[in-house]
């Protein structure tokens, strides 16, 4: 991809302090029905102590983007190309013993649904106590005395109590928050949390956000926060990655993608959805539906539903494109479009 | 399970199979037939449908023919007892002079008899106890679950010998047909079916088309036909085709003891018929044996290939 | 609630308990019941949409199926333009009840599961015309080109299985289905929470052009305000079984009184990163539903808790004109204050 | 807790099956051309038949709790024959379950770690074809090649019936040999059903979140597979095992016919031809006993495994 060789290294060393680098990614599932695209070219950066939002809808690659990072990438599928850079090595070279280390302790990660992130047959001291020897040399009762620690830092009343309960006993925002804490174990410097708010109630949801924010500037720990809701990353991120059908639409600082969006995907996602602030007799609709990843749209994959759509956007895939100011956009017409945000008017 | 996750399998289920009309039928006959393992299993039940339908054409000799000894297979005129096998007897001949291919192959319809007329008795009653009590619930479910549950742990195959020692004490004139064998089999093997069926027509009954239907003002008889019978066709069918296997396994047994029907041609029977002699001709006794095995992993394989075909939580 | 001459659905105090059962050694235990709905009255005028919101477990997905009886109410009326239908479910004459049927129609949160695999699309939509045969069977399948045209599906898909569709094209199949008997009334059950987001506008426009075209009167359940202000006319917001406020959609919007409405207009993010909104963060979890707290069931989690508050319970009075509250210190009016 | 009503629910149908069978003291006497008409019926007084017949099934009922269960026909206590044999039974059928445990469980997780392999498609499939051999066919074959081809192994039988023939002169070792083969034969008979319910049952787990999340925890491999997965999959193989095993001991006829194995299946087989219905009562009863005794501890290692359903 020529945005790393040519211009696109001024765009790499535009960041500060690249924590996290992923080139070229690309994650496929080799099922009996055929090979699901499911990552196909993804690229994005980290840096230290920012939040970085991944927003896509179901299918848009986000949640196996996340587990490919950490090389947790359920079988069928497997990791087939690309490069990821984490504190400058390699994470593709290491070995699994190599990665275990990595994983839980330098990245940690919040999956997405508190009911079933807890092994229901065992306490939850145990599961945390676990997560916290595997990663410091530290006996069984100073690791309970840690994971009690690390329940009361994240906000859970009565953390003893808690300590010796299992997963059935607890709320789902309680479990999240304990899923949580197993993240913070091992003093990681990214954690990735996959739509950790998705599952609960608006109003546990917004103490689950309180909660990110402010691990985030007590810690100064590196996120990045998997989501399909543009409210949340408004709210959350410093810059956002958004994702359509395995691929980058466009990257950029939350302000400059809200206020001007380059990809007509990013645009129709924050038209189309009802917004509390505005009112409008018809919401704009995206027409057609999410593609199938087996056999994906041929070039850009958004041209079926893009009301931008010209006959090149049919032929050729295009570019991920630096574009100046730390932004890049993955389409062939950005230059000619002038895309409103309801958020800048 | 992660939205990903659940992405590629929509994706799938929405690709658009060319042409029209593709039914969940359809897409388990094309998952089953990318299934090497359960084509297999089909293709040997198909050779034994074959071998069941044109018997004559397929044994070397007539059935129950004394080989040098009944008029229909007189050769040389000396008895062929305990040959083994060979170019004339590819598996031998038993203690009788019988040529153990000839008579295997006549005893396939037996197997098939056993195995189709048991599952059809269990899976009528698995199937009315499973609808039954997964649909009507309460006390009724109560009850025939604590029914089925006895059934369950009753050491059913001891009592089968002790039905069939009896019957053929108290009416030896029956001692003849497998009927009586079929009959009991079938009427304790239901357990099992009876609560999987249950317990899918309690995960079906949950799904929201029901209350839809119910919803819109279907009635019981309607739900209960048109939407939860269709729904759990499938697991029925998987269950039948084990239970085939199952049943046939099961008289094999019983026959193999001495307590089948003395006058039957099963494989069973033809085993317990050279037991004895073992040490010298040990071909009477295992290939009757062979075969079994051969016609109960047929149906294995094909009833787990089903399975996996047919179960749409299972699709990938 | 005072009936107005349009009002198509009313609903007079309806409860609704669930018992819960302990797995016991011999017998099952009840524990005790879950209040999932107490005493909730409200009325839902003609052609109009209005809106039920509220957290899991507050309610609101019991209260439509006991409008619909799917589930019969514990104690408590409904009337529906002016019959008390609770009666006629319970009596269950088959020509009533099936009248019934006809002029109110459901539509489930998961388009994925509310239709049957083993039919086609053609099946299905047609299997309400089969149950009450109120047009003639030559009719059918022309109605049923109709209807799927109607929602925004082409002929060809009547022959598919629904397998073959992506969720917003099922949940197309499942309004074609509810408009098959030309209802009057259709409870839509959360029916784009399941979709994906580019796919929920396409989907809320749809039920919006029906209610113009042919005027039909929506009871829509949701927990997500944002669809809830897009397409509700009035409003009532749940608590734990209970009718916290209700109003016009604007008014509650922009002037909420209930401080549990405040909390929750305020949890939802904004799509705009200008606007870092300060948020209401409530306190714990909503309560179990088996032993709510007494009195004002919000009262542990309220921010503007005052002694009566655990005491008391409020009643549901009109505070303005067409804005009920049932709060004894309510978040201080805009409207007042300006 | 259904294990009362269940119990006596067998006990009432074994009763009947005798009742239904005529009349016992024709079958008692069958063997007897001396007995005349006023034994018989003294015989029957003893019986308790001229009683009626709730009255026989709560004395019969009483005898059975009591542990009297009577004499066989032709004479023996049925408890003398019984105990003498049930040691016989169960050290096969435990060894058998036990080893077939053993080996089943690393296979089926090995295959479902390594799905879509060549090692699980092999696994699999011949764990589908295992489920098809019966133990009377591999049985007869192991007897044929091992036993009269190869006189490796006794072809059956508990031990040497003379002294003077014992293996090393040592009856211990006697009898390990003769248990040798029909134990192997045994296991690998019963293991394909288990293999393949570990598989499914591993993957079910393997698909949870907390195995992604104890993988995403840096977690060794180990732990997750054994700590988490193995503990979880183990609730349904639990299940499964208590149910299988009664299926197991209802199969003992045919396994211990097979290699000539003194235990009560044989006992049964042997009895059962002679309708001696005293002894098949027991044995029916004693085998349902003991089902019901392996569910009950299936329940107790359930609750154990599984904090969900822990009795409070």
């Amino acid at each position: 991809m020529p945005w790393i060789l040519g211009s696109g290294s001024s765009e790499v060393s535009a960041l500060p302090d690249p924590l996290l680098h992923v080139q070229n990614l690309r994650t496929y599932f080799f099922t009996y029905a055929g090979i699901v695209k499911a990552v196909d070219d993804i690229s994005l950066d980290v840096s230290k102590g920012e939040t970085l939002g991944v927003v896509g809808e179901s299918g848009s690659g986000k949640t196996v983007t996340a587990q490919s990072i950490l090389r947790i990438v359920p079988s069928p599928g497997k990791i087939v190309d690309g490069t990821i850079e984490f504190e400058g090595k390699s994470l593709m070279k290491l070995r699994e013993k190599d990665m275990q280390r990595i994983r839980g302790k330098d990245i940690a990660y919040v999956p997405q649904d508190p009911t079933s992130t807890l092994d229901p047959v065992y306490r939850v001291g145990e599961q945390l106590s676990e997560v916290i020897m595997r990663h410091h040399v530290i006996s069984r009762k100073d690791a309970l005395a840690k994971a009690t620690d690390l329940l009361r830092s994240v906000e859970i009343p009565d953390p003893e109590i808690r300590i010796s309960q299992y997963p059935h006993e607890l709320s789902g925002g309680t479990k999240q928050r304990i899923a949580i804490a197993r993240a913070l174990a091992g003093d990681p410097v990214l954690i990735i949390a996959d739509e950790p708010t998705t599952a609960l109630d608006v109003t546990i949801q917004a103490q689950i956000l309180d909660l990110l924010k402010e691990l985030k500037n007590r810690l100064n720990v590196a996120m990045i926060l998997i989501t399909h809701d543009m409210g949340i990353v408004a709210d959350v991120c410093d810059r956002v990655t958004v994702l359509y059908a395995g691929q980058v639409c466009e990257s950029g600082t939350v302000e400059q993608v809200f206020e001007k969006p380059k990809h007509p995907y990013t645009q129709a996602l924050l038209t189309s959805v009802p917004n509390l602030a505005l009112r409008k007799e018809k919401l704009s609709v995206i027409p057609g539906n999410v593609p199938n990843l087996i056999e994906p749209p041929s070039g850009c994959r958004f041209n079926p539903r893009c009301p931008y759509a010209q006959q090149i956007c049919i032929d050729k895939v295009p570019e991920l494109e630096p574009i100046g100011e730390g932004r890049s956009v993955h389409c062939h017409r950005w230059k000619e479009l002038d895309l409103k945000s309801p958020v800048a008017s | 399970m992660t939205s990903d996750r659940k992405m590629a399998q929509t994706t799938l289920e929405q690709r658009p199979a060319g042409g029209h009309r593709v039914s969940q039928w359809a897409l388990a006959w094309r998952r089953l037939k990318k299934n090497k393992v359960a084509i297999a299993g089909l293709g040997i039940v198909g050779i034994f449908i074959v071998m069941a339908a044109f018997d004559r054409l397929v044994a070397l000799y007539p059935p129950k023919c004394i080989l040098g000894v009944s008029p229909a297979c007189q050769l040389d005129g000396r008895l062929h007892s305990n040959s083994p096998p060979g170019l004339a007897y590819p598996l031998g001949t038993d203690i009788t002079g019988y040529d153990v291919y000839s008579e295997i192959v006549y005893g396939t319809r037996a197997a098939f008899l056993i195995g189709v007329g048991a599952t059809g008795l269990t899976m009528l009653i698995a199937v009315v106890i499973g609808l039954a009590a997964g649909y009507f619930g309460g006390w009724m479910d109560n009850l025939l679950m604590r029914l089925t549950e006895v059934f369950l742990v009753i050491p059913f195959f001891l009592l089968l010998l002790v039905f069939l020692q009896v019957t053929i004490k108290l009416a030896p004139a029956n001692t003849g047909s497998i009927w009586l064998v079929v009959f009991v089999i079938g009427a304790f093997s239901w357990p099992g079916a009876a609560r999987i069926i249950r317990g899918e027509v309690l995960r079906v009954r949950e799904f929201e088309f029901i209350a839809a239907s119910r919803q819109i003002g279907a009635s019981s008889y309607r739900i209960l036909f048109r939407h939860l019978f269709p729904n759990v066709l499938h697991i029925i069918i998987v269950l039948a085709t084990l239970q085939i296997a199952a049943s046939i396994l099961t008289e094999a047994a019983v026959s193999f003891l001495g307590f089948g029907a003395p006058g039957s041609n099963t494989w069973g029977q033809q085993m317990y018929n050279s037991a004895n002699y073992v040490e010298q001709a040990w071909w009477g006794t295992l290939f009757p044996a062979v075969f079994v095995t051969l016609m109960v992993m047929g149906f294995n394989l094909l009833g787990n290939g089903l399975r996996d075909a047919l179960d749409p939580r299972l699709r990938e | 609630m005072t009936l107005t001459p349009e009002t198509v659905l009313e609903v007079k105090e309806l409860t609704k308990h669930f018992p819960v059962y302990e797995r016991g050694v011999i017998l099952r235990r009840k524990l005790g019941d879950v209040h999932a709905v107490d005493e909730v009255s409200f009325g839902i005028r003609k052609n109009e949409t209005f809106g039920l919101v509220g957290e899991s477990g507050c309610g609101k997905t019991t209260i439509a199926k006991c409008v619909l009886y799917l589930e019969p109410p514990t104690s408590g009326k409904i009337f529906f333009n002016g019959k008390n239908i609770t009666e006629i479910f319970k009596e269950g004459k088959k020509d009533l009840v099936l009248a019934l049927r006809r002029q109110m129609q459901y539509i489930f949160q998961n388009p994925y599961s509310s239709l049957d695999p083993r039919m086609t699309v053609a099946d299905i939509i047609m299997e309400p015309l089969e149950v009450h045969k109120h047009i003639p069977r030559s009719q059918w399948q022309n109605r049923m080109y109709e209807l799927l045209r109607m929602v925004g599906l082409e002929d060809y898909h009547a022959e598919r299985y629904p397998h073959e569709f992506s969720g917003g094209q099922r949940q197309r199949v499942c309004i074609a289905r509810a408009l098959a008997v030309d209802p009057q009334f259709i409870a839509a059950d959360e029916p784009v929470a399941s979709l994906d987001v580019s796919v929920r506008a396409q989907i809320l426009n749809l039920l919006q052009e029906l209610q113009q075209k042919l005027g039909i009167t929506y009871l829509y359940i949701s927990h997500d305000l944002s669809t809830v202000r897009h397409i509700c006319h009035r409003v009532a917001v749940m608590y734990l079984g209970k009718i916290v406020e209700i109003a016009e959609t604007d008014e509650l919007f922009e002037n909420p009184l209930h401080p549990y409405t405040v909390a929750l207009l305020s949890a939802i993010p904004v799509p705009d990163p200008r606007k870092k909104t300060h948020r209401i963060i409530l306190p714990g979890e909503v309560p179990s539903p088996v032993n709510p707290p007494p009195a004002c069931r919000f009262h542990p989690r309220c921010p503007r808790r005052i002694d009566i508050c655990s005491k008391v319970e409020p009643p549901l009075l009109e505070v303005r004109p067409g804005h009920w509250l049932a709060c004894h210190n309510p978040w201080p009016s805009k409207r007042l204050a300006s | 807790m259904f294990l009362v009503p269940v119990f006596f629910g067998i006990t009432l149908l074994v009763f009947s099956i005798e009742r239904l069978a005529g009349d016992p003291v024709q079958l008692y006497t069958a063997l007897n051309p001396h007995i005349n008409e006023a034994q018989r019926q003294l015989l029957r007084q003893s019986l308790h038949l001229d009683q009626p017949i709730h009255i026989q099934y709560l004395s019969w009922l009483s005898d059975l709790l009591s542990l009297n269960l009577g004499f066989s026909y032709s004479g023996g206590s049925v408890a003398v024959l019984i105990s003498q044999r049930l040691w016989a039974t169960l050290e096969l059928q435990l060894i058998g379950l036990t080893l077939s445990l053993i080996i089943a469980i690393p296979i089926g997780i090995l295959s479902a770690r390594k799905r879509y392999s060549v090692l699980d498609v092999t696994i699999t499939s011949s764990s589908l074809v295992g489920t098809s051999i019966p133990i009377f066919f591999l049985g007869v074959a192991a007897i044929l090649i091992f036993g009269y081809n190869l006189h490796w192994f006794p072809s059956g039988g508990f031990q040497s019936s003379d002294p003077s023939r014992y293996l090393y002169h040592n009856l211990l070792l006697d009898q390990a040999w003769h248990l040798f083969l029909p134990a192997t034969v045994y296991t690998f008979a019963i293991l394909a059903p288990v293999v393949l319910l570990v598989r499914s049952s591993m993957l079910e787990v393997l698909r949870q979140d907390y195995i992604l999340a104890g993988r995403a925890s840096g977690l060794s491999e180990r732990s997750v597979m054994y700590k988490h997965g193995l503990r979880n999959a183990l609730i349904p193989i639990v299940t499964y095992v208590g149910l299988y095993f009664g299926g197991l001991l209802a199969g003992a006829p045919v396994t211990e016919t097979v290699f000539n194995w003194p235990g009560v299946g044989k006992l049964f087989v042997d009895y059962t031809t002679q309708l001696d219905f005293p002894v098949i009562q027991a044995v029916v009863v004693i085998i349902t006993l003991m089902t019901l005794v392996a569910n009950l501890v299936t329940d107790v290692t359930y609750a154990y495994i599984d904090p969900r359903i822990r009795l409070e």
